[in-house]
């Protein structure tokens, strides 16, 4: 459903997991509010933050475009995918498009659990499969070009 | 003669940057194509995108098309995405 | 150093880790951009938050204290040997103590690095660690009594 | 006749309210006593915290004393943590 606030699409996947992406920069809080629950014990996150250097050469800009029906798809499928292997509360996951300035969250996963090995490995697991199958893509600018980059965890699973 | 079907597909990054700027094109075709006959459609329509192919995936319908499964048909109204290597996170 | 804020303790250890014991609530997004480097790809971060049961029994109130000047050292520790185990930008740590209500963090850990691996290693590292060393207590209330709780990491280092 | 020292001991958490919230004694003992003389010493002084006297681990001076390693003796000055079992995280 869009929100009040501009352009962002907001869904609501299977579990009441909080699945967006959004051109905005993401609100930690809200997301850590979401998956707080006072039966947990622990919240696991993790932030993709966007560098200023890559081999040596200073990024001026980042830019993210996402493919985005499919991306939904697949970030509620992995949401799906760890709530079968551990045993969690809560979970959003978030991921911003269009261009993000660097030292900015360009995804940001937080995941709730009554014990903390499960919101630690399942957080780790999001972010590794995010890497590996979500159709989202990012352009660096350098002053003296620009380059879409690759994912190893992508190329390596479709490899053949 | 072949029923006419027509699928639309989907240009992302990398892939709609080196057809132009083109990120979305009607296929009209004969039904009975497969995913790999519409890629090879696309690829003449945009030679540019040749240098891209061998890294490239599909997805029909927001699923990803396994490269390694039977050929898959498309039918009238499918969405076939051009998926350049992803660099999300 | 004390903060203008209040009843706050606040020092900065080895290689500007920012290591925290104090009464108030933890401002998650304060130590977040303690970490934030705009040469790091990744925050992970884990927040220990308090419960409100305890095998069925209602937890009305939880209350930690600290040994501070030890639990400051032995804090500033564990960064420090995360340091050398994994590559790592910045580290905050940060524990509460007094009355903590349920749902709330009692402890927060946010570590920064190039690569996401590292952060998220050292992030589960640290927590296992405060678990086994930092002399911290909570104790629970109940409606029918109280108990000190024991973290079972503690016990395992400790039992000859 | 021995020299006469001061040790800090430190009561904290369960061992405190077993000592009935006393969180704080000073030791004025001979030289050459170690951390285990002064928690019997303590434990004398406060024998309801005999119960917790198993789980007891000992702080000197901010570090952990290790029961494995031989005694060690205490100094004037030192300051003698009883750290019951800890629960933080």
């Amino acid at each position: 459903m869009a929100s009040a606030d501009g352009k962002v699409v907001e869904e609501e996947g299977v579990e009441d997991d909080v699945v967006e992406i959004k051109e905005k920069p993401l609100d930690i809080m809200r997301y850590m509010d979401a998956v707080r629950d006072s039966s947990a014990g622990a919240i696991a996150t993790f932030s993709g933050t966007t560098r200023d250097t890559f081999e040596g050469q200073e990024v001026l800009e980042l830019r993210y475009e996402a493919y985005e029906t499919m991306a939904y798809r697949e970030l509620r499928k992995i949401c799906q995918a760890a709530r079968e292997r551990w045993e969690l509360k809560r979970m959003a996951v978030a991921h911003r498009t269009g261009v993000v300035p660097t030292g900015q969250e360009s995804v940001f996963i937080a995941v709730s659990s009554i014990h903390r090995q499960d919101a630690l490995k399942a957080c780790q697991f999001v972010i590794d499969e995010i890497k590996a199958s979500v159709p989202i893509w990012k352009k660096e600018i350098y002053n003296n070009g620009e380059s879409w980059k690759q994912n190893s965890e992508f190329l390596t699973r479709n490899t053949t | 003669e072949k029923k006419q079907i027509t699928v639309r597909a989907l240009l992302f990054a990398h892939a709609r940057e080196l057809a132009g700027g083109v990120s979305e094109v009607s296929l009209h075709i004969d039904d009975g194509w497969t995913t790999a006959q519409c890629l090879e459609n696309i690829l003449t329509r945009f030679p540019a995108l040749k240098s891209l192919a061998s890294c490239l995936t599909l997805a029909l319908n927001d699923n990803y098309v396994d490269k390694n499964a039977p050929p898959m048909l498309v039918k009238d109204g499918d969405e076939l995405a051009l998926i350049p290597p992803i660099s999300g996170g």
